[in-house]
């Protein structure tokens, strides 16, 4: 029988892993709903509006039509796969999750008793993300593939080839952060960056800003947003890897894609706009918990994200190829010489 | 505890990697060793080795595998691997290979394991980069020269002459 | 010299992301900006201008006589062929003339909204009106008889148009309606 | 930040113990760019550029030779055993480049990769000759082997090629995989790779048991595939077949002689002591490839296929000095690879010949009546096949005499009567060729192909067959140690060359 110190420890963490999958459970209903409103504003439209005050409803009123819909699997479809492909596709968005921190400590009121805001400190914690995160893909190749059909297997295609030519400049970018913040830990990334907004690494000149336009660009496109969501290019594609899913299964892939979103823009957050730091080393600015200083960080990217989305149009894809493979991966080399030598 | 997780991983492991050869559908099979990858990183948490199992994820499960499956949904196999193995001695393979199985499975648990090879250093990320560059400095260079050949030899192969 | 400083100048510019920053930056100009939409039906109403060409409305004189005399213009004009007028005799002073339409009936559904009909009408009888909200739920709502065109339409005629009112949006038995409150009259630049 | 000094784990002599190497990979680096800008007047560059980096790769390794270092925390050394089979690989690549200027013309595969990839392949062997470490021999395995699978498949046109590339890669990449569970084996069970210290630890008689001998058969079946000996031989007839033939040759003298170079320092430096262990496994191999190979190669038609399968017969024959085990069976070995290298290039080089616009050359069949047009190239072929079936006073003879002679010196007197037998079976079809060039009437004109670089080799090859037939390298036998694991390296650099 463990004694209750560990017994208090393992419910800790049960609960944390609960209240953090249940927070990334929940997400997409908030972000779709700002999503659409983002993109109704941006085109000078009002977005959702009739379910609920301003819409805010809508999401619920998605769901439930998700529920309900018919769960169709085609018929010639490899129905294993099929049915295993959005698991695949969020399983990894949602372990990602374990190695992510959203601040040092914090003292549960009357109580006294801290506890840790991540669920685990890796030491290779930036490495196990791009590896776990990595590991999303399969669920589109997969997805797209079983379902047998040609859109589908273009979408799956299209989606490993566009993951593995800008994987290799998205882990430059992460390596290159490592190099400026001397860990592979994000906890140690956050903590070398405390000060004022000068000691974050997107001004760490002049290779910061360059290791952040790396990464978000590869970014965007290993998360299949726009401008690179050419897996599921509805111009050509009717909906990429995805056509054939329906309910809730298609809903998986969406709660996958939105997780993603989540994701990069905290890893972003923390690799280069110093994670829970406030932007001033000033007393006032401490007085605000510092999670707050980073879900304000992390909803402008989720903003910016959108944003970028209603404002780019999308690459072509022998242009997405380029991009990657002679832009970026040129770029992220020269970068690491000029980064090494800036260290030494 | 350790001993029940290593025979978890191992079994599924096993399993998996029988699935690869027995498997008909090259897509499965793909599938099949992505779960061993997986199961071997799983192993090298089991042996205090993050950055290994990070790696081992990364590498083969992240970048690797998908290039394979990407081929394999290319070339669209179905056909020609159903027609160039008659499914008739799936079993007999099988069954030869559970056997070779068996036999390593028994000389390994015979022979004790003996002299430890971890040289007391933590295997961290940075004990492993600085053995990288200094003991294993020369094999890890002839490493970049093959890869070099290796380019080299895939480019000529691949290209179109002329 | 011409193409030197040009393309160096291009190069910075695509370096900077200075295109996309316009880009951004218009978007985002587009994103705090009010919007256009109409928040119809539940809250505004588009009144259209006089010249509007909604349902069909038959009118009458100032005593309260149809000022149609079935002349049958309107069906000869007709490119959809969607009015039928039947005559008949009448001298009870229905009318402004002794034939009236015994059937004046239009399908909603095959109407293009020409205005055709309008401008053959010698009596300046039938007009298109401005309502608009014809969508209905079977197939019978699709024609209208003349005892409905003679009932004046929602909006009066005295009132301009080309404004947007506060309206209320109203769930009867019968089926939904937009009632415009005609008083909180806005001009919208669109 | 602190750790081991790097002082102590190399210092810049141990970058001058890899300068052989260093300028070989090196200068197959500079020969990829140079291939770049060289008009195509000048392709005559490329094979010299190659031929003057080996020539100083090996005016280096002449001059560091015999020096005994041990480099990168013996990962490395540089012994006259090491120096020896570089010199072999030296004449292989050098003879290869001189065999090819005209072929890959014939063939329109003239492209300056042509030579790098040799070059690569080269520079791996180099490092495998020396490598000490299991590590670094398998690297080294891996990047003499890799640039050869290019290689074989290098006719992109031809189906053949393309299916032996096929076949080589993958069994290729089988046998590595066996070779590196052996070698993981063998770690796990010493805690090290290098050799030294394994026989240490083998030493002591803490490592035993079934597992060591699954390691062992491990080990051998992966070398056995990169020699090429049965039952690991079934790559070879095919990628000897499609292959460019100046690769075969290339493939059957150069690569096979670099793993024979890792197979005894492996068993007879690393695995000495374990001598018992692995004596019989290597004899029922070279067993089976002397009798499979030279009795396969009977029924062959074509001639690249009947090499391939006497290629694996000689491998046989040279494993028959590891099994020896002894100093004299080390020193047969070399000197029977050296000989093979000079026989096999020399024939390889007149089958090349033979390869002129729609004329293949490749069946045994085309060489009917060669004697009665070009009779000193029949002339030739006849002294390589005699040297081949192991006939005085040709060099091939000697090769094998030495190699009978270390076997009754250990009194494995049955192994050395199967093998003389076998070489008996063997003479049936080496002799069957001079008979079809001397007895029979041409079927029609022979159009040789001949170059400069062709007769060059040849001269050379056939004055080094007869030269060693008459005059071999002679060394005097001494008492074997078994006991020192160091000495017998001693003992090897103390003899050759």
């Amino acid at each position: 029988m463990p004694d209750l110190a560990t017994l208090l420890e393992i419910l800790i963490i049960v609960v944390k892993v609960s209240v953090i999958s249940g927070i990334l459970f929940s997400l997409p209903l908030p972000l779709t709903w700002i999503e659409r409103k983002v993109a109704g504003h941006i085109q000078v439209r009002l977005g959702p509006w009739r379910v609920g005050p301003h819409g805010v409803l809508q999401p619920f009123a998605d769901m439930v039509k998700l529920l309900i819909k018919e769960d169709i699997v085609p018929e010639r479809a490899d129905k294993f796969l099929f049915k295993l492909a959005p698991l695949l596709s969020m399983i990894p968005a949602f372990l990602v999750f374990v190695a992510i921190p959203f601040g040092e400590k914090f003292a549960i009121p009357f109580v006294g008793k801290e506890i840790t805001l991540y669920l685990s400190d890796m030491n290779v914690g930036i490495l196990y993300i791009l590896a776990i995160g990595g590991l999303g893909i399969y669920g589109m190749i997969l997805g797209g593939w079983a379902s047998n059909s040609k859109y589908s297997l273009l979408g799956g295609l299209r989606s490993s080839a566009q993951m593995i030519s800008y994987e290799v400049s998205m882990s430059f970018a992460a390596i290159g952060v490592v190099m400026l913040t001397n860990s592979l830990n994000l906890l140690e990334m956050v903590r070398s960056q405390s000060g004022s907004f000068l000691d974050w690494n997107i001004f760490y000149l002049p290779v910061g800003p360059v290791w952040f336009v790396i990464f978000i660009i590869a970014a965007l496109a290993e998360i299949n947003r726009i401008p690179f969501d050419l897996p599921e290019d509805e111009g050509t594609l009717a909906a990429g890897f995805h056509t054939e899913y329906s309910g809730m299964r298609f809903s998986f892939f969406m709660l996958a894609e939105y997780v993603a979103m989540v994701t990069v823009s905290v890893l972003t957050v923390i690799m280069f706009f110093g994670g829970w730091n406030p932007p001033l080393d000033i007393s006032i600015f401490h007085l605000v918990p510092p999670i707050f200083w980073f879900l304000g960080k992390v909803i402008l990217f989720i903003y910016f994200f959108m944003w970028l989305r209603f404002t780019l149009p999308r690459y072509r894809y022998d242009q997405l190829m380029t991009i990657g493979w002679k832009v970026l991966i040129p770029l992220s080399l020269v970068n690491i010489l000029v980064t090494g030598l800036m260290i030494i | 505890m350790e001993k029940l997780f290593f025979l978890m991983f191992a079994a599924v492991a096993i399993a998996s990697g029988l699935a690869v050869v027995t498997a008909r559908n090259p897509v499965h099979s793909a599938l099949a060793l992505i779960v061993c990858l997986i199961q071997v990183a799983a192993l090298f948490v089991l042996l205090r080795s993050p950055f290994l199992a990070a790696v081992q994820i990364f590498i083969y499960v992240g970048a690797v595998m998908v290039l394979f499956l990407f081929v394999v949904l290319i070339l669209d196999m179905r056909k020609a691997v159903l027609q160039a193995f008659p499914p008739v001695k799936k079993r007999f393979v099988v069954g030869v290979i559970l056997v070779l199985m068996a036999q390593i499975l028994a000389f390994v648990f015979v022979t004790p394991m003996g002299l430890s090879p971890a040289g007391g250093w933590e295997p961290t990320v940075e004990s492993i980069g600085r053995m990288l560059f200094t003991k294993y400095l020369f094999p890890f260079e002839v490493v970049s020269v093959i890869l070099l050949a290796a380019l080299v030899a895939a480019i000529v192969i691949a290209k179109e002459r002329r | 010299m011409s193409k030197g400083p040009s393309r160096i100048a291009e190069f910075i510019k695509k370096a900077l992301f200075l295109d996309f920053v316009k880009g951004l930056s218009i978007t985002l100009k587009y994103n705090v900006s009010r919007s256009i939409t109409l928040k119809y039906p539940d809250e505004e109403k588009w009144v259209p201008d006089r010249r509007f060409r909604g349902q069909h409305t038959l009118n009458k004189d100032e005593n309260g006589r149809e000022l149609c005399v079935a002349c049958e213009l309107c069906v000869k004009v007709c490119p959809t062929k969607c009015i039928t007028v039947i005559p008949m005799e009448d001298d009870t002073g229905r009318g402004i003339a002794d034939r009236v339409a015994k059937v004046w009936k239009v399908e909603l559904a095959r109407c293009m909204f020409c205005g055709y009909c309008e401008d053959a009408c010698p009596t300046r009888a039938v007009r298109l009106g401005r309502d608009y909200e014809l969508a209905c739920l079977d197939l019978s709502c699709t024609t209208r008889e003349k005892d409905e065109l003679l009932k004046p339409q929602s909006i009066p005629d005295t009132i301009q148009g080309g404004f947007v009112v506060r309206s209320s949006f109203e769930r009867t038995p019968e089926g939904i309606r937009v009632v415009p409150d005609l008083r909180m009259q806005k001009k919208r630049n669109i | 930040m602190s750790g081991p000094d790097v002082a102590t784990f190399f210092s810049p002599g141990d970058f001058l113990a890899i300068l052989p190497e260093m300028v070989i990979a090196g200068m197959a680096c500079v020969i990829l760019m140079v291939d770049l800008v060289v008009p195509r007047t000048k392709r005559w560059v490329v094979p010299a550029l190659s031929v003057l980096s080996v020539a100083a790769a090996a005016w280096f390794s002449w001059n560091l030779a015999g020096s005994g270092v041990s480099a990168f925390s013996g990962m490395f050394v540089l012994d006259g055993y090491a120096a020896f089979f570089k010199l072999i690989f030296y004449i292989v690549a050098v003879f290869a480049v001189f065999v090819s200027i005209r072929y890959i013309k014939t063939e329109e595969i003239d492209l300056g990769e042509y030579y790098v990839l040799m070059l690569f392949s080269l520079s791996g062997m180099m490092i495998m000759a020396s490598g000490s470490d299991l590590l670094t021999i398998y690297l080294g395995l891996e990047l003499a082997s890799l640039p050869v699978y290019a290689l074989v498949g290098f006719l992109q046109k031809s189906r053949k090629s393309n299916e032996a590339a096929m076949k080589y890669v993958i069994l290729g990449a089988f046998s590595s995989a066996i070779l590196l569970y052996g070698i993981s084996l063998i770690y796990g069970l010493t805690g090290t790779t290098q050799l030294a210290a394994i026989s240490a630890a083998l030493e002591t008689g803490a490592v035993s048991g079934p597992l060591f001998t699954l390691a062992v058969i491990m080990l051998v079946a992966g070398f056995g595939f990169k020699v090429a000996g049965f039952p690991f031989h079934m790559w070879a007839p095919d990628a000897y077949e499609g292959a460019p033939t100046p690769i075969t040759a290339f493939m059957a003298a150069g690569p096979k002689a670099a793993a024979f170079a890792v197979i005894m320092r492996v068993f007879l430096e690393g695995l000495f002591p374990a001598y018992d262990n692995w004596q019989m496994a290597i004899a029922a191999v070279a067993v089976g490839s002397m009798v499979v190979g030279n009795i396969t190669a009977i029924m062959q038609t074509s001639i690249k296929r009947m090499l391939a399968f006497s290629s694996v017969g000689h491998a046989g024959y040279a494993l028959l000095g590891l099994v020896a085990g002894s100093e004299e069976g080390i020193a047969s070995v070399m000197f029977y690879l050296l000989v093979y290298a000079f026989m096999n290039l020399g024939i390889f080089g007149i089958i090349i010949m033979m390869r002129r616009d729609s004329q293949s050359g490749d069946q045994i069949s085309h060489y009917a009546g060669l004697a009665k047009s070009n009779r000193l190239t029949a002339l030739a072929m006849l002294v390589f096949l005699f040297s081949l079936a192991g006939i005085p006073p040709t060099a091939g003879f000697v090769a094998k005499f030495y190699v009978f002679m270390a076997l009754i010196h250990k009194g494995m007197i049955g192994l050395a009567v199967v093998a003389a037998l076998m070489s008996a079976v063997a003479a049936y079809y080496y002799i069957r060729i001079v008979m079809l060039m001397y007895m029979r009437e041409p079927e029609k004109e022979f159009l040789l192909a001949s170059s400069r670089g062709i007769l060059c080799v040849l001269i050379i090859a056939l004055a080094a067959v007869v030269a060693l037939g008459v005059y071999p390298l002679t060394y005097k036998p001494r008492p074997a140690r078994r006991s020192a694991v160091g000495q017998e390296r001693n003992e090897m650099e103390r003899w050759y060359p």
